[in-house]
């Protein structure tokens, strides 16, 4: 029913797309899978009317479409569920839900209406948490997901495109919202499904189309490829092993301790960090994790407890403690987006008064594996996982005795992924002490050489290397 | 479940002055208006006026219709994100564009609204233009725009210029009771100006574009047509204002904005009324509260017969202080 | 200045040659469509005219009075007065306000007065206008901001009480007296007469004037326009300067840089003289001949100086006049119609005697306060 | 520096358009004339670019402007003695006045539009509180002398341009400068990094005070106590900075590229004038001007929204 050919799209001369060909049935689940600006967001958002292609046609049921604007490509049956949160937070649910189409009677917006119809959806989709008069500020990010899919439910479209829905769910969420796709599916929707975890494109996806370069690499029955086949297809390459290996040496010295650590959203923190080792920290979404990363880093301080070095109150004690935190959102909190990669690498070095690396910039983004390693470059214009190597510098200028990451591979394709977990176990072995934060199980299990667990704010437990999926998540919901 | 949503709410405690800015942000300047209404009685009652008499509440009406008129427009723009610096000197232009067409001719009334109307909405439109066409930041589009019809004023008029008749006067001077015509002209503008925001599609979408311009667009909200339109209104508000000016005036002046500081005050009443000076967040209740304010503050202050300069420092002090606490009750939700 | 133009909201000053001067005349331009040659003819009159009333007391002299019975107005003491001030928003307002509310202070029988600043806004003095007509007042005094927009608000005041006027007119003869100086004719005739005098034929002329379209600042030019069309004196530019002493400065070394030489220098308001002087100083010229104003750092810069100067004068002592005449009226006692005062002009002879070291350097000459409780300190001054 | 390199043309080519109508202009005299009248602008300029580029707005500096010369005069009263303590008075009112815009725009969280505003009328109005109205006292020789003298045949103004540009581009090099920036682009990543995003700020406004204070200096010593010195000063300053293709909203441009917006809003002031466009169309072609110049700007360096959005 869907049929792009030849999409071809360029930024600022850049060429992120070429030739690209996709087509999608109806009742399919479409993977679209590829590294990190492989392009697979570009072309979805020329698929929604985001961006005009430089070249190339889009056929819905044979005949031909243009979108000069969104609206018109919800018009012709496209919804789309952007990889960013797309919501206005200082407006209710069921204003975001129908923004741009809002119910009118007689001239006027139909409000009963509206939070009918979004009260039916949000219902639809198990949501019965908040309503459609909550403001969308007030909720959680999972649950603005909800909302961000309920507005694309709305639609009533025949193609719903989903740009890495499940990035801020956690998987009892992600359960749902299978059973979401496989609903649209059986109604002869057609969903096109980009993400970079794995697991889930072999739980739903019929077909998958695999992007390099903002080429296309193929387009195959998603029954036809393991997980390595798949990798090999998007990466180009053999990846050996997923994770690197477990250092052989015993942890060194306590680098970080918390003795009854707490704040508003923290209680009964105990908590050792080794040189050498590497603590994942696992927990469902709103348990705490990046409160604990914050409170750690002196960004959202504990206000009881003993801690040493002494309790940061706040970023700079911490820096200066010779803690760093790679934060979650990198685009908001990690980046200066309109500054050149040599800026932000050495941003944190600038505001401390640290001296600068004297091995120069170039070495340091060399050593992070920046590729290729372009000081002068806009971040703006990097790949996420090149943005997320930027953030890695900005911290090695600075030579961190413990580092805090808070999703490090949110958003990181396969390759850079790998990259930045051999610099963790790299940066480990040189007797740095690292907490890694994530939302993966695989990752958090490959990666960790102990977790300990999250519960409302609480340690729910803690449990050695190579612990099962299972187990985790028994301590991290139990009640 | 219950825990968790016990942790991510404000601790009760929360001032008194947080929670009432919390959700509605019209509601400070409503509590500030009364508090400073009870001060008034005071003055007055102990300077021996009579603060709610007659005289008093029409005096107050009268000086803040036109502001009042200008502001409403001004929170359009502002709601959707932009800014207009170029009111004041618009106000000027269809204050003569009124009078010179009237000519003090009843016959050329309606002629004369018309155009001075269509003038603002082009002007409006040029304004809305040059900010979504041509991106250019609002306060630089709109300063340029004053000051190209700056020199259009400086190049045609040397001062007042043409005459009202009688009969349009009646907009300026006449009342109802204690309801002068003018305050009527201003809860009409005001009123339509709240359906439209809170009721009707264009309203939520100059809410979405000044929440976050990215999003309305992907959502499907044509965002540039958005600004354009509250550009349009907001200057044909003060296109109104204009008219009510040179009914009160008897004729256009080609300073009668400049000097009335519609520009800057009109900004200053829709942040006083706890509109967000970034957009997306606030509303017309709230402007008509922040313009009744410095109207009220105004009465009082002729009443004590403050100089101007006392004056200035007064109201440079309660804007910062009004937005301080503003700024206060958005910073714990 | 009478009035100087309140501030506008725009920034963005700048020089710029004005009325594009055809090659026959003057260099003057067009005449001005403020210019009245009745009114002119009048003015021309009343400079020679001699005043009647006490000649040490200007501000109670008239010229070619008319007078008005005022019977009617006549009530018992004691009296309430109200004002309806334009601005006070410059310091030719500024002085003359401190001026009149010091004559206020001179009258027991005046025991209140109410005073409201429109702050330079028309709409706001036609409130202010409403609001004090409804005051209970005796008598009514309004320095209006604008001549035709304040009308109707003046007329709607005048059957309720009686109705002063000053400084500015407006268009309707119901208020009871309006007085003003002679005007802005004479202004610029004694400026522009004076350069006629002593700069040497054929010497070129730079006038300054601050914005176009003001009433009282276009009378004072069209009057100089007369008076050097008549002339042998070539004017070679006619600029404005906002009233900003940087401008001024630039615009005037802009001349001499341009011409290499000017002859004389004439302003339509003194505020910026001593800003032109200098720049003749600075460009190591001497100073021609130039008008100011009665402004002490004009009068100062002058005798320090040596200038070959003359400052007409747009008296603040009219300040004190509108008081006087309410009290006439609520007596009963006769009044001009129009309270025409004379408006002296300060030349080399008697500059000694308006030079008050001791006053601010903006403070006004002319504001007749010397006598008054209170003087110099409540004008900024030191005795 | 891409986006700084366009101002550099457009004011190399009003220059040449200068010259061409005036051949003397480019000959020293008249160049460092030039240069004299435009420096307290460039010097606003150069302050006001701080605050902009930190992602705020100054709107107060006209009327401290005004207001410094006013305490100027006042204070110092034509005596000689007065003149030093005086300046280095004005000097440091500058800078607390930056420091209160700093403050409550940071600490109080008003947007800096606001907060300057508010200074803008507490100012005007608490110095003629204060003298009563109109300015009072006399300006010294001495203070007279920055403005209107020279040294040899570089006036005085001159020179301190000089020097205030350079220590404003040593500034934007430094430390600070960058952690500024950093604070324009994106305060949270900054204040994340151990940018002290508050601190900075504030201090970007009170060297914007500080401008406003030594062009106070400037232009009192030029042309003498005025009333009216900064009018409209601010409006001025953001259009010189924004025409040198500095974003409002912060994080991006140079300041050498504002100070040439300065440079360049000054010479086509003398081009208007040259051309002899009356006093009356001035303005219309100066607004016509800026808007196309920051149209063009934004056209050829679309930020990253305006390139999505097309
Ligand atoms: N508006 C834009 N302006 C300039 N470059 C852009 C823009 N949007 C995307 N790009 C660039 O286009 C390339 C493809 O980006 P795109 O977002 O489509 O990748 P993606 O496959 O979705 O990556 P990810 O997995 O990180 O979401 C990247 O190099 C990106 O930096
Ligand atoms: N009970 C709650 N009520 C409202 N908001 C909540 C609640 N719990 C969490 N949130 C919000 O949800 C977001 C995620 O919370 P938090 O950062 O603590 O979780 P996390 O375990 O780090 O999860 P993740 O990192 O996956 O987002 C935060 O913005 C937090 O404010
Ligand atoms: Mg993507
Ligand atoms: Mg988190």
């Amino acid at each position: 029913m869907l049929r792009m050919t030849g999409i071809g799209k360029s930024f600022l001369g850049v060429r992120v797309l070429g030739g690209v060909d996709l087509e999608v049935s109806a009742g399919e689940v479409h993977a679209v899978v590829g590294e990190n600006g492989a392009g697979k967001s570009t072309l979805m958002k020329i698929l929604a009317g985001v961006h005009a292609p430089d070249e190339g046609t889009i056929e819905i049921d044979g005949r031909s479409v243009a979108f000069g604007h969104p609206v018109e490509a919800q018009r012709a049956g496209v919804a789309i569920i952007y990889q960013e949160l797309t919501l206005l937070p200082e407006r209710t649910v069921a204003e975001n839900v129908f923004l741009g189409r809002e119910p009118v009677r007689r001239g006027l917006v139909d409000r009963a209406a509206m939070e009918t119809a979004t009260g039916e959806l949000l219902k639809s989709l198990g949501e019965e948490s908040f309503g459609p008069r909550d403001l969308v500020r007030r909720l959680s990010v999972a649950r603005q997901q909800v909302v961000e899919i309920a507005k694309a439910l709305s639609l009533n479209a025949r193609i719903v495109v989903m740009d890495e829905p499940t990035a801020p769910l956690a998987d009892h969420e992600v359960e749902l919202l299978y059973t979401l796709v496989r609903r649209l599916t059986a109604r002869g929707i057609a969903v096109l499904y980009v993400s970079h975890r794995l697991r889930e494109i072999f739980d739903l996806a019929d077909r998958i189309t695999v992007l390099k370069d903002g080429a296309l690499v193929t387009t195959t029955e998603a029954s036809s490829l393991d997980t390595a086949g798949l990798v090999r297809l998007m990466v180009g390459r053999e990846l050996d092993s997923y994770y690197p290996p477990r250092a052989a040496d015993p942890p060194g010295e306590v680098l970080l301790s918390v003795r009854g650590g707490g704040n508003a959203r923290l209680r009964d923190i105990d908590l050792d960090l080794r040189a050498g080792e590497i603590v994942g920290v696992a927990g469902l979404q709103g348990s705490g994790r990046t409160e604990l990363a914050k409170a750690l880093f002196g960004a959202e301080p504990f206000t009881t407890g003993e801690m040493t070095p002494r309790r940061p109150r706040s970023v700079r004690e911490a820096i200066a403690a010779g803690i760093g935190l790679v934060t979650e959102d990198r685009k908001a909190e990690g980046l200066l987006l309109n500054q050149r990669v040599r800026d932000n690498a050495l941003l944190v070095a600038r505001a401390t008064g640290a001296p600068q690396p004297r091995t120069g910039v170039e070495r340091l983004l060399e050593r992070v594996r920046l590729s290729p390693p372009r000081p002068a470059q806009e971040v703006r214009l990097l790949s996420g996982g090149n943005q997320q190597k930027v953030v890695l510098a900005k911290w090695m200028t600075v030579a961190p005795r413990v580092l805090l990451f808070d999703e490090p591979s949110r958003g990181v394709d396969v390759g850079a992924k790998a990259a930045i977990h051999d610099l963790m176990r790299e940066l480990a072995r040189d007797g740095m002490a690292i907490l890694m934060i994530s939302s993966e199980l695989p990752e958090l299990i490959g990666m960790s050489d102990r977790i300990v667990v999250l519960r409302d704010g609480r340690l729910a437990g803690e449990l050695p290397a190579g612990s099962t999926e299972e187990a985790v998540m028994s301590l991290a919901a139990a009640s | 479940m219950t825990q968790q949503l016990k942790l991510g709410r404000v601790p009760a405690g929360g001032a008194l002055l947080r929670r009432i800015s919390a959700d509605r942000p019209a509601r400070p300047v409503y509590v500030a208006l009364v508090l400073l209404v009870v001060l008034g009685w005071l003055v007055f009652a102990l300077d021996g006026g009579t603060f709610l008499g007659q005289e008093n509440i029409v005096g107050i009406q009268q000086r803040s219709a036109a502001l009042g008129i200008v502001a409403v427009g001004q929170t359009l723009v502002i709601l959707a994100g932009s800014l207009d610096l170029s009111v004041a000197y618009l106000i000027s232009l269809t204050s003569l564009v009124t009078a010179e067409i009237m000519a003090g001719a009843d016959a050329n009334v309606p002629t004369a609204v018309a155009a001075a109307l269509t003038v603002s909405a082009l002007i409006g439109l040029a304004n809305g233009l040059i900010v979504t066409r041509l991106r250019v930041h609002a306060f630089i589009a709109t300063l340029g725009v004053a000051l190209v019809v700056r020199g259009a004023l400086d190049a045609r008029y040397d001062g007042p210029a043409g005459s009202v008749p009688e009969s349009f006067q009646h907009l300026g001077y006449d009342r109802i009771g204690p309801l002068p015509v003018s305050a009527l002209l201003w809860a009409a503008v005001a009123a339509c100006t709240w359906l439209l925001l809170s009721r009707t599609r264009l309203g939520y979408r100059i809410y979405a574009v000044g929440g976050d311009a990215e999003v309305a667009r992907l959502s499907g909200v044509r965002t540039e047509r958005v600004v354009v339109v509250a550009h349009v209104l907001c200057s044909v508000c003060a296109g109104i204002a204009g008219l009510l000016l040179a009914s009160r005036l008897g004729a256009g002046a080609p300073t009668v904005g400049t000097d009335g500081g519609y520009d800057l005050e009109s900004i200053a009443a829709v942040v006083l009324g706890g509109t967000a000076l970034a957009g997306g967040r606030g509303g017309v209740a709230g402007t008509v509260g922040g313009v009744l304010l410095l109207a009220v503050l105004d009465s009082i202050f002729n009443q004590l017969e403050v100089n101007s300069f006392a004056k200035d420092v007064v109201r440079g002090v309660i804007l910062v202080a009004a937005l301080a606490i503003y700024a206060r009750g958005r910073r714990t939700r | 200045t009478s009035d100087k133009p309140a501030p506008s909201a725009s920034g963005a000053p700048a020089g710029a040659p004005a009325g594009s001067a055809a090659p026959a005349d003057k260099g003057t331009g067009e005449q001005s469509k403020f210019f009245v040659q009745a009114d002119y003819d009048a003015q021309m009159a009343m400079r020679k005219a001699q005043p009647t009333g006490p000649s040490d007391k200007p501000w109670e002299q008239t010229i070619d009075p008319q007078l008005v019975d005022t019977a009617d107005y006549k009530k018992a003491g004691p009296y309430h007065l109200c004002f309806s001030n334009a601005a006070v928003d410059n310091p030719w307002r500024q002085v003359g306000w401190k001026t009149m509310q010091a004559e206020v202070a001179l009258h027991k029988e005046i025991t209140k007065f109410t005073a409201l600043d429109a702050e330079g806004k028309d709409d706001k003095q036609i409130s202010d206008i409403a609001e004090l007509t409804g005051k209970g007042c005796d008598a009514l005094i309004v320095s209006p901001n604008t001549t035709a927009t304040l009308t109707p608000a003046v007329s709607g005041a005048c059957p309720k009480v009686p109705v002063i006027v000053f400084d500015r007119g407006v268009q309707t003869d119901c208020p009871v007296t309006f007085i003003k100086p002679i005007g802005g004719y004479a202004f610029g005739a004694a400026a522009a007469e004076f350069l006629v005098d002593k700069v040497p034929a054929g010497g070129k002329i730079l006038a300054l004037r601050i914005l176009p379209g003001v009433d009282v600042l276009e009378t004072r030019w069209s009057a100089a326009k007369v008076a050097f069309d008549k002339s042998d004196l070539q004017v070679v530019g006619v600029e404005f300067t906002d009233g900003d002493a940087a401008k001024t400065k630039s615009v005037v070394s802009d001349y001499i840089q341009r011409y290499g030489k000017i002859d004389g220098v004439w302003m339509d308001a003194g505020a910026t003289a001593v800003a032109a002087v200098e720049a003749f100083e600075d460009a190591g010229q001497p100073v021609p001949p130039i008008n100011g104003e009665d402004q002490q750092d004009f009068l100062k810069k002058w005798s320090d100086a040596k200038l070959t100067a003359i400052a007409p004068t747009y008296p603040t002592y009219q300040w004190r006049t509108p008081v006087i005449a309410a009290l006439k009226v609520l007596k009963g006692e006769q009044v001009p119609k129009v309270w025409n005062l004379p408006q002296p002009a300060i030349t080399q002879e008697n500059l000694a005697t308006y030079l008050k070291p001791g006053m601010p350097p903006l403070h006004y000459a002319l504001c007749g306060c010397e006598d008054l409780p209170g003087y110099p300190e409540k004008w900024g001054g030191t005795s | 520096m891409r986006r700084a390199l366009p101002i550099f043309v457009v004011l190399a080519g009003l220059l040449v358009a200068i010259a061409v109508v005036n051949p003397y202009f480019l000959e020293p005299p008249a160049f460092l004339a030039f240069v004299k009248r435009a420096a307290p602008l460039v010097i606003l300029a150069a302050g006001q670019y701080f605050v902009i580029v930190s992602g705020e707005f100054d709107l107060s500096v006209g009327s401290l402007v005004t207001a410094e010369v006013v305490i100027a005069a006042r204070l110092i009263d034509g005596s000689a003695e007065a003149t030093w303590p005086v300046l280095a008075l004005m000097i440091a009112f500058g800078l607390i006045v930056g420091l209160v815009n700093g403050v409550v725009t940071t600490l109080l969280r008003v947007p800096s539009f606001i907060t300057t505003l508010g200074m803008l009328l507490i100012l005007s109005g608490a110095v003629f509180l204060w003298t009563g109205g109109s300015p009072r006292g006399a300006l010294s020789e001495q203070f007279r002398q920055l403005g209107r003298g020279s040294l040899g045949p570089v006036p005085w103004s001159v020179l301190i341009l000089a020097v205030v540009a350079a220590a404003a581009v040593w500034a934007t090099r430094a430390r600070f400068g960058h952690t500024l920036v950093a604070a324009g682009d994106n305060d949270r990543a900054a204040a994340l990094s151990g940018v002290r995003v508050a601190r900075v700020r504030t201090v970007a406004f009170m060297i914007s005070g500080l401008s406003a204070a030594v062009a106070a200096i400037l232009l009192g010593g030029f042309a003498g106590v005025s009333a009216q010195v900064g009018k409209g000063l601010e409006f001025q300053a953001i259009t010189a900075v924004v025409l040198g293709g500095v974003a409002l909203g912060g994080g991006r441009g140079s300041v050498a590229a504002a100070m040439a917006g300065a440079f360049t809003l000054e010479a086509l002031f003398t081009l208007l004038n040259l051309y002899g466009i009356s006093g009356a169309l001035e303005p219309a072609v100066q607004g016509v001007i800026i808007i196309a110049a920051v149209a063009l700007g934004a056209v050829r360096f679309p930020r990253a929204r305006a390139a999505a959005a097309s």
